[in-house]
């Protein structure tokens, strides 16, 4: 079987249109995971030991076990007690939970990194609980933490092709959709797997910048 | 004669196995300066720290200014303290750190104003008037702007002090503040805790490894090792002519290590 | 119901191309990252271009589109794998470039110290690296190698895309052949989440092994 | 030539001692049993010739519909024997068997068809009409043709998942051949579905066991066989209890079929 | 008159656009004990770097022991030192550190016996004997087995010495070795010193912040500001009447420091 370029273009309009599926999941996807990753991390902090015991095992479950069972899961058990999510919203929910678990730990060492002199002064300089997270620890704590999120974010979008397992159709399903029209698997899992390249190369530059931009704090 | 401002009665205090206060009891009168000396591991850090309620005691009590620190009455009940009675007894301490711990993502105006906004609800103009006068008192006041990674040790140190003095505590705890510097940097430090020394009526408790400032320092010095008070008294008493054995073994190292006493 | 148990015999079958999987493909990974890993640092450009070219490809083209390359594209150019190779060959590549990074990662963070104590002692270059440095490092890496362990189990459940019969897939046949959503995928959670928790286990066993005596290593 | 090239591969199947045959998991096409065991009409009636030839044994892989055919192409199984209809493109890519089984389309709904479907044309009419198929299956071409656009046609990856998305209202119709969905409709005895069947409009269609382009010669061996068993019965004595017409299927041939717009 | 050791001629090395040495020239003889003072980022612990070719030098040339350290001669023309060259030069230097650099990993007799093992091909029996004796000379003998973690700070650097002396190299350098230890343990490796020292004809180039033991210790004291020799002398000339200005304020700052001379 030989590359055929014409059959690349004439699939590139169907292919694009996976896309734009594929961006749109991974973005609401990370929204929900920045939000969830944190409130498993405050969570796990909590002084009520039963709430950060079971969350702590929640999450240790969830990242324990694949997404794509998981995702299936949402799908099609979910509808059992009376939660009917259409295809993209169960998979968003299903990246969400799943990296919130990943960027959790982010946040927590991202909160274990400040120093414990910096827990001591605001405590010498008599600051309260609120006080303390909100102009001292969280302010030192998540401008490290930015680039191995997006390095999360980024990981998200290379496995967006498992929503295609609920019926989603993003760029992995396009692309055998048209390998099922057509019978042609090399062009249409090239394209998709340069499409991965290409914005993951440049994710790396975005990423040395965030680094660069954020990544140390000077004390 | 006053009451004692600090009066520690007989606390202890153990990490795991290991007793690191053991019975411990002191007094200190109002405007004392107090030099805390002794050993590696003799628990002068941790006294300081106790009394900054950075941690818990395991046993005692603690009386700051007529009140329990770690307890408080009710109904003529002795309960353990509550985070509000902690915070309240906190307005009238201020802790000086060996690794300064400012806030490197703040500015050295913003770190010496943040508490007096925060938890006494001062205004921005009023606090940021304050901060002038106490980084003028540190000699300090051209470097309001700058942050605190461009400073050097020694002008760190003297914001933490600023910073410390803002919230004006009655109480000032200084823990080994110039073991961290450059030698030719220590003079700044410790010239800035003359002046306060002589200016103010504060009460000071320094722990310190630098028995030359020690000596001109304080009014009294307490000896420590292994958690408890080994020997008490003026400087001159306690360096030149020290009764027990043990304050003389560790003076004499100390000296043969290259120190002026 | 009753089939229910019958099944579970397909679960575990399935379950145990899972561990096989995971057991093959962590070879392969521990093996690329150690030469992918030690390549990034070394002197010769050539070395550090070909590793970093590896690493870059496989962690940017997501692991679905190699498994379907590895699968559907390969045999054209005449290597044709059986599924259980193919699977192997694709977790074990796309891991093995992650756990790269993580050895890069580990022997750099072995202080500048270290390097500069085998030049005074004129260690020469590799026995510094076979004495001093990667005895270090590995207690760095240990623990993010058990992550990358339950990622590719995790991964796993992709090869059930490309019909191979793992536990994700056993359950996909269970529940088409028994009609029940919940039980396959509840009980494969399950055993997934055991045979992570028993990779975190061994790791941290390990690790408590190596390290000690060792409480001046950063780990 | 190519013909002694041809008679290799059946004679490497005989060494080798089993065909890889690829399958899909719908009954009663294709089915898994509790064991593990590949059984459905078209395996079974592949084992039998696949013995009658020589070869002793199938080795089946479950294959998505949409990869069955690349991944003959790729050499991954030696046949496909799946239910997989006999059209023209299809002929085109692959080397068809003489028809082995033959069904009619069929759909599945709410009971009632609250949507009133009778063919895909209705379904292409009504514009919020979903209808849920297997991924590069005849029906999915069938609703495409049939004026449906793209994103009204769900990829459903097996009928199970069609099953339930259908009670859960996510589709508003499932289309599989008449036996598989009666199948789906026996385990699930849902009374809240129905079951549409013939579809309107649409064709007989019947599948064959798809080989390799260029395996024709093996093809050719298995279509003597095939004939031999339908003529002496033993064909209809496989199919006939998962529910197939035997007649059906003798009554047409891949000419036709492979020729039919 | 004994040729020099040591013979720095003119080398200069910059970080960035910051010239850390510049044009630096000193001689040292075989046996000298030499002592290195002067402000904080003067260039002393970049000139023992260079010495023990841990920073490459961008201008002038460096003799050891009669041989080129940073260029080969070969056919009379003077090219860039290979890793050869540099292995086999590193041979006659050792330096200890200010943070000891142990391996942590290894246990004290592996510490000191790794380099002499795995450079010079020694057997495990002899390199462990000799490390026995430079352990009991360093007052350590009883250590052998114990992991450097299990060590205070003055025995990790008591440790360090003795691997550094394992390789008998002819020149130790030494940079600042007890300033990060606690006061009370400094003494225990300037005991140590003294005695090397004493007792061997080792050359010695020590960089220290402790005054008083520079004077003890040194044959010559080079004092440095800025990358350049400022003054040099022997220790009484130096500390106690030093002829520069910048000598002098430095030595008047670090006694008002507390600092003994
Ligand atoms: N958080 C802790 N956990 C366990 N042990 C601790 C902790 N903090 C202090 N210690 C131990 O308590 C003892 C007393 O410590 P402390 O810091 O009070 O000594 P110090 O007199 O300030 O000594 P130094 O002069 O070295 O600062 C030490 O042996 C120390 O190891
Ligand atoms: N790797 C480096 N990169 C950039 N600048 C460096 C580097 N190493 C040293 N410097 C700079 O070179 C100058 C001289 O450093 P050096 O360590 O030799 O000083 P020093 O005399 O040993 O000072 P100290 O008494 O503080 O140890 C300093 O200003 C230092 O910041
Ligand atoms: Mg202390
Ligand atoms: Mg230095």
């Amino acid at each position: 079987m030989e590359w055929d370029w014409n059959f690349v273009w004439e699939i590139m309009p169907t292919l694009i249109q996976g896309v734009k599926i594929t961006i749109l999941a991974t973005v609401l996807g990370s929204v929900l995971a920045a939000i969830v990753g944190l409130g498993i991390a405050l969570a796990r902090r909590s002084e009520n030991r039963i709430v950060a015991r079971s969350v702590g095992w929640f999450a240790e479950f969830i990242r324990g076990t694949p997404l794509l069972v998981q995702l299936y899961f949402i799908f099609y058990v979910l509808p059992d007690i009376g939660i009917l999510l259409p295809p993209l919203v169960a998979g968003v929910i299903g990246l969400g939970l799943h990296y919130g678990t990943y960027t959790a730990e982010v946040y927590r060492a991202g909160i274990d990194n400040v120093p414990r002199g910096q827990w001591e002064a605001a405590k010498a300089c008599n600051l309260g609980g609120r006080h303390t997270w909100t102009h001292i620890i969280l302010p030192q704590a998540i401008p490290p933490m930015i680039p191995a999120l997006a390095n999360y974010f980024i990981a998200m979008f290379k496995e967006t092709p498992l929503l295609s397992a609920i019926t989603v159709l993003e760029l992995m399903n396009q692309a055998k959709s048209v390998a099922n029209t057509y019978y042609r698997y090399i062009e249409p899992m090239t394209l998709v797997g340069a499409f991965f390249l290409v914005i993951s190369l440049c994710s790396v530059v975005l990423l040395r910048w965030l680094e660069h931009r954020y990544g140390r704090i000077e004390r | 004669m006053p009451a004692p401002i600090i009066k520690v009665d007989a606390i202890s205090k153990s990490f795991g196995a290991f007793k690191v206060l053991d019975g411990l009891s002191m007094q200190v009168m109002p405007g004392e300066k107090l030099a805390l000396i002794g050993p590696s591991g003799s628990g002068k850090t941790t006294i300081l720290r106790i009394l900054m309620t950075l941690e818990k005691i395991d046993g005692g009590h603690i009386q700051i200014d007529g009140e329990q620190l770690y307890h408080m009455e009710r109904n003529g009940q002795l309960l353990p303290a509550d985070e509000r009675h902690l915070a309240r007894m906190r307005q009238k301490i201020g802790m000086v750190f060996q690794l300064f711990n400012l806030f490197p993502h703040k500015c050295v105006m913003d770190n010496v104003t943040l508490a007096p906004m925060l938890t006494k609800g001062v205004a921005r103009a009023a606090a940021e008037k304050r901060a002038m006068e106490l980084l003028d008192m540190v000699g300090l006041a051209d470097k309001a702007k700058a942050m605190p990674a461009q400073l050097s040790g020694g002008q760190k140190q003297r914001v933490a002090i600023a910073r410390a003095l803002a919230l004006s505590p009655k109480i000032m705890l200084f823990d080994e503040v110039t073991s961290a510097l450059d030698p030719e940097l220590v003079e700044e430090v410790l010239n800035v805790m003359r002046k306060l020394a002589a200016e103010t009526d504060m009460t000071m408790l320094l722990v310190t490894h630098e028995m030359g400032f020690a000596h001109d320092f304080a009014d009294r010095v307490l000896f420590f090792d292994r958690g408890r008070i080994v020997e008490e008294g003026k400087p001159d008493e306690i360096f030149r002519h020290p009764k027990q054995e043990r304050t003389q073994s560790f003076l004499k190292k100390i000296i043969a290590a290259g120190h002026r006493v | 119901m009753t089939q229910w148990s019958g099944y579970l015999g397909l679960i575990l079958q399935g379950a145990l191309v899972t561990i096989e999987l995971t057991l093959m493909g962590s070879v392969l990974a521990l093996i690329m990252a150690f030469l992918a890993g030690m390549g990034r640092v070394s002197r010769f450009f050539i070395i550090r271009a070909l590793a970093t070219t590896y690493i870059e490809f496989f962690r940017g083209t997501s692991i679905f589109v190699q498994l379907f390359w590895a699968y559907f594209v390969l045999p054209f150019a005449g290597l044709s794998l059986t599924p259980l190779q193919a699977g192997v060959l694709a977790l074990g590549l796309n891991v093995g470039a992650y756990a790269a990074e993580v050895v890069r990662g580990a022997i750099l963070s072995v202080g500048r110290e270290q390097y500069e104590a085998c030049t005074a002692l004129n260690l020469g270059r590799w026995q510094g690296m076979r004495h001093v440095i990667l005895p270090q490092a590995l207690l760095v890496m240990l623990p993010t190698f058990g992550n990358n362990a339950i990622e590719l189990l995790k991964a796993t459940s992709v090869v059930s895309l490309i019909s191979l019969a793992d536990l994700t897939f056993q359950a996909q046949v269970v529940r088409s052949q028994t009609g029940s959503t919940l039980m396959p995928f509840l009980s494969v959670l399950v055993i997934y989440f055991a045979l992570a928790l028993i990779i975190s286990w061994g790791i941290r066993t390990l690790e408590r092994r190596m390290a000690r005596g060792l409480d001046g290593v950063r780990v | 030539g190519a013909r002694s090239a041809d008679d290799a591969k059946l004679e490497q199947l005989k060494q080798q001692g089993f065909a890889r045959v690829a399958i899909a998991n719908e009954p009663p096409y294709t089915a898994v049993a509790a064991d593990g065991k590949v059984s459905g009409a078209a395996p079974d009636v592949a084992r039998e010739i696949f013995k009658r030839l020589g070869v002793n044994d199938i080795v089946a892989s479950i294959s998505e519909y949409g990869a069955m055919i690349p991944g003959l192409q790729a050499g991954r199984f030696d046949v496909v024997t799946a239910g997989l209809f006999m059209k023209p493109e299809r002929c085109a890519a692959v080397a068809y068997s003489e028809p082995v089984l033959c069904d009619a389309e069929a759909m599945l709904v709410k009971k009632g068809n609250p949507k009133g479907f009778k063919s895909y044309e209705d379904i292409a009419k009504d514009s919020s009409a979903t209808v849920g198929a297997p991924g590069g299956g005849t029906e999915e071409k069938l609703a495409l043709t049939a004026g449906v656009p793209r994103d009204r046609v769900i990829v459903v990856p097996d009928g199970q998942s069609g099953l339930k998305m259908v009670q859960d209202g996510r589709i508003d119709a499932y289309s599989l051949p008449v036996l598989s969905i009666n199948d789906l409709m026996k385990k699930a005895n849902d009374p809240n579905l129905e079951v549409i069947a013939p579809v309107q409009g649409a064709p007989v269609y019947c599948d064959g066991a798809a080989f390799k382009k260029g395996d024709e010669a093996l093809r050719d061996a298995y279509d003597v066989e095939l004939a031999k068993m339908k003529k002496s019965g033993e064909f209809a004595k496989i199919i006939e209890p998962y529910g197939f017409s035997a007649k059906a299927a003798m009554s047409t041939t891949r000419e036709k079929l492979c020729a039919a717009k």
